[in-house]
């Protein structure tokens, strides 16, 4: 897919009209994520139930497209499953960003597939990943900023 | 192509490309390019301490060099050239060599809020270090500079200013020469970092009144890996060097050495002869152009896409208003729009801009935006292309999914 | 020309001149020059932040220079190559970001004494900075250095150790496998300075157990304006920045820069990527011809030189009297005649030598001699030439005035 | 004159043969004077009588044959001479090495002006000057070492 493609299919609904973008009241977790180099900066917030399960999450900040859009695919991809899966999905992603993800992780992927071709843009990778980075370090860190 | 300015550039001819980042980089004619394979193909050798035929010539290419670039920006003397890697590496040679040894605690650092990273971080770390302080010059959305700025942000305590010619975002030139009254008035040593300056107006290091004064030779069509350090005679003198090594001494011992005089003293290592070479084709090349010819291209540029900018809607630009004082630069933004958004759908079309901060954070913070595009022009860009140019930014937004 | 080894090095098809001042600068291949001037033709532009094509391809350029060096060279990861200027600008990155802030009073610092000046006077600077002492490994004649030079100036309080892997002056390799053992057994950090061995033998930084090393493109057939720092991840991670300026951030504030990862860290200002393009086709180009090769053809070289040097009355030669270690290098001396005069007169004959200290006068002291004539010499080098030089090197005293 | 005429025709005499090589017991000047790129060292020995005549001058020290022929034809042409018109010799000298020396000039350096070539081995204009510079600086400084 060519740039003007990916935007027009898959990043401008994300970006103009995210499923997830917005604020809750009581996140079992909260982290910020910055990329200085573009001024990017994302806020994510996490609610995870005893089993592990992440009931919601929303994202909110200011960014370029990519990683708004980017997020936005990746919320609407964990968001009922287990840390444990989402983790899974964010090794994939990466995986797959750096043009290594098997068939396999391709597919868990579902629509954030669309995103392959960003590794056509390196300069954009770094946008691509923002949210997926941020949440990777709240899952795997289970930081509490606030409870 | 009917464009006659681009005929030496080899890189240019492919009309499908329009190359509007020249504030990052410039491109090199082929006299340039082709300077440097002739000293390669011809006397290449290690200059300086050469005895045969091939080293003295080398080292009279390299000196040459040396004096057309004194030459070609008022120097009294070639020794006051020093040959660094670009402005940032001459930027730190100053900070390391004259700011830590001529500056403490107590004392005052003065820069402006429009600067470079590169004319930034290096006076913040010797602000650290010694425990001077940083003080910054603001100036007005456009860019301009008051005159009482000027006073109240060089105090008496102030031991070193350091501005930028030509800003590398806004594209305005600041009022050097009186801040450079305002320095000397205080007793502070002036820098002017003229990384943006040099590839499109004469410069004059005495009527700037710069003590130092930088560029880098990447940006004025010279090969990369070669840049350029004025400093008056008397300062250089009392500098300790810098880097140390080979080349840069008179004689070592086990446990000391005396140290050569400038400019060696400050050129330690095998020197970028090539490099050298090839800047001062450069400076041939631009002297046959001609700096009237470089504004006179750059203006009508500018105010072409100025122009063209003001009727798209949802698009502005920063800076001044009049096209004249942009040095080609126009910075601008397109709401709903994140400038790497802009600049990843202009490739698309064939553009090259940059987007970002431009290693200009501060001045964003101060503009009181987070990001900016920027589309830098030379003299070999063309009406034809700002046309299309501004034909694809109209776009932009229907391609990043609006409406309108 | 019969010696198929100079076809792509256009400076040595005309047979008149001989060039035997490799160790100063070797000459480059077509296939360097023209990398160099392809990029400038097709990609050109400000890598790293770009995001337009030319930069993406520019940036992609640099980096896969940067991975072929690391593989060329041995290191874990690309992100342990710093692109420096030369090998002094390596060592003083050393010495001022890691030196001076790990190195105190009461610390040591060990070198050898056949150290170039670049790998002396750095630390000769942090020794003074610091109070730290700075010790000599010393040699003898044939330049062997013993296993007890080693332990008894590798003191246990010695922090740092630096040598060159092999001598500009007497050709011969040191044992920097042992040296690096008795480093880090006291727990010092190692630093080798290649500038000498990466043109003549593969290097593996692992087996040497270098944890910095340094060398110079320019004298390995690439650009000048190119060199290289190798350092092991944990070590340069922990190092604050040498230069500061664009490209080695993460963000900016007005007082104040969080600094980007390695190895950007260490790269302020533009790069040069046409370099790191350069240097990354001369390794090329050094494969292609292959190690081997390279040290048969200069082992060979050097034992005619030698044998012809031997042959000559009043003329004697240095170093190690086996021609497999003098890694292409002879430095000799007539005796009556002045270096500066033999290389006088040589030219004249233009065959290029270097005549001096070579940057090694701690050495030369050592040696107690006050300069020497160098004959270095390549693999495009041949025997035709040898004996040229031989020939004249006969005659030199007759031209000089004497009977004999 | 190429390199190797000069050698024969005026630097290898003076070298091998110089007139003024050696040293006085009484001078009134006495200055070293050091070429460190190439190790070159020299004294120059001067007896300066109270009408400011060179008496006698001589040099001793190692150096490139260079430096000592035209150190000793130097003093070939200063003893006998003022300080003023030895100083006069100075400077006609040092124009002539960069090859600014108008025809008076050249005729007043006598055999020196066979060093005029030099300025095409720049590399070995620091040898030519060596011995010239330190006697510049005995003249202009009057310093002494011993009396
Ligand atoms: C052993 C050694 N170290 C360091 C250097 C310095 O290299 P450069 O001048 O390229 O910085 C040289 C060559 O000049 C050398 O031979
Ligand atoms: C105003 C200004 N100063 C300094 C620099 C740094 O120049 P360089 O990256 O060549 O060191 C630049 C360009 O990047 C600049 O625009």
């Amino acid at each position: 897919m060519n740039t003007k493609d990916i935007y027009r299919e898959i990043i401008n609904e994300h970006n103009l009209h995210p499923s997830h973008k917005g604020e809750i009241n009581d996140p079992s977790y909260e982290l910020d994520g910055v990329n200085p180099s573009c001024g990017d900066k994302i806020k994510l917030q996490f609610k995870i139930d005893e089993n592990g399960i992440i009931e919601d999450a929303v994202f909110s900040g200011s960014g370029c497209a990519v990683s708004q859009a980017s997020c936005d695919i990746m919320l609407d991809l964990v968001i009922g499953k287990t840390r444990d899966e989402a983790e899974k999905i964010t090794e994939a992603f990466m995986r797959m960003i750096k043009g290594e993800a098997s068939e396999e992780e391709l597919e868990i992927l579902e629509e954030a597939e669309a995103l392959a071709d960003i590794a056509h843009m390196p300069a954009r990778v770094k946008c691509a990943v923002l949210g997926w980075r941020t949440m990777e370090k709240i899952l795997k860190e289970n930081r509490r900023e606030t409870l | 192509m009917t464009n006659v300015f681009k005929n030496d550039f080899e890189i240019l001819h492919d009309d499908k490309y329009i190359y509007f980042d020249n504030a990052a980089t410039t491109q090199r004619p082929r006299q340039v390019i082709n300077a440097v394979s002739e000293f390669y193909r011809t006397i290449n050798s290690n200059p300086l301490r050469g005895l045969y035929k091939w080293s003295v010539e080398s080292t009279q290419a390299y000196e040459n060099s040396r004096r057309k670039i004194a030459e070609f920006i008022g120097a009294k003397d070639a020794s006051e050239i020093i040959f660094t890697r670009n402005s940032t590496e001459s930027l730190n040679l100053i900070a390391y060599s004259w700011g830590l040894n001529n500056i403490k605690k107590g004392d005052n650092i003065t820069v402006t809020i429009l600067e470079h990273h590169s004319n930034l971080l290096p006076w913040q770390m010797v602000s650290k270090v010694t425990g001077a302080s940083l003080t910054y010059i603001e100036c007005s959305p456009d860019g301009e500079i008051s005159d009482e700025e000027i006073i109240s942000r060089i105090p008496s305590n102030t031991k070193l200013v350091s501005a930028a010619e030509v800003s590398n975002v806004l594209g305005v030139r600041l009022p050097i020469e009186k801040i450079s009254k305002r320095a000397h008035k205080v007793g502070a040593v002036m820098v002017v970092d003229g990384a943006q300056s040099a590839p499109h107006i004469p410069i004059d290091v005495k009527a700037l009144g710069a003590d130092f004064f930088v560029f880098s030779g990447h940006k004025i069509m010279a090969p990369m890996g070669i840049g350029v350090l004025y400093g008056k005679s008397e300062l250089l003198e009392a500098m300790p060097p810098f880097l140390h090594g080979g080349e840069m001494i008179e004689s070592v011992s086990r446990y000391d050495a005396v140290y050569a005089p400038v400019p060696e003293k400050f050129e330690a290592g095998t020197v970028n002869a090539a490099g050298a070479v090839g800047l001062a084709a450069a400076i041939d090349y631009i002297k046959s152009i001609g700096f009237d010819t470089i504004s006179q291209r750059e203006e009508n540029l500018c105010r072409l896409l100025i122009e063209g900018i003001k009727t798209i809607p949802y698009a502005e630009y920063y800076g001044s208003k009049s096209a004249e004082t942009h040095s080609g630069i126009v910075t601008f933004n397109i709401e709903g729009c994140h400038p790497h958004d802009v600049a990843s759908i202009l490739d698309t079309e064939n553009i090259c801009i940059r987007a970002g901060q431009h290693c200009a954070q501060p001045l964003h913070e101060h503009l009181g935006i987070p990001a900016s595009a920027r589309a830098s022009m030379y003299f070999y860009n063309d009406e034809s292309e700002v046309e299309r140019f501004i034909e694809a930014l109209k776009k932009v937004r229907s391609w990043l999914g609006y409406e309108h």
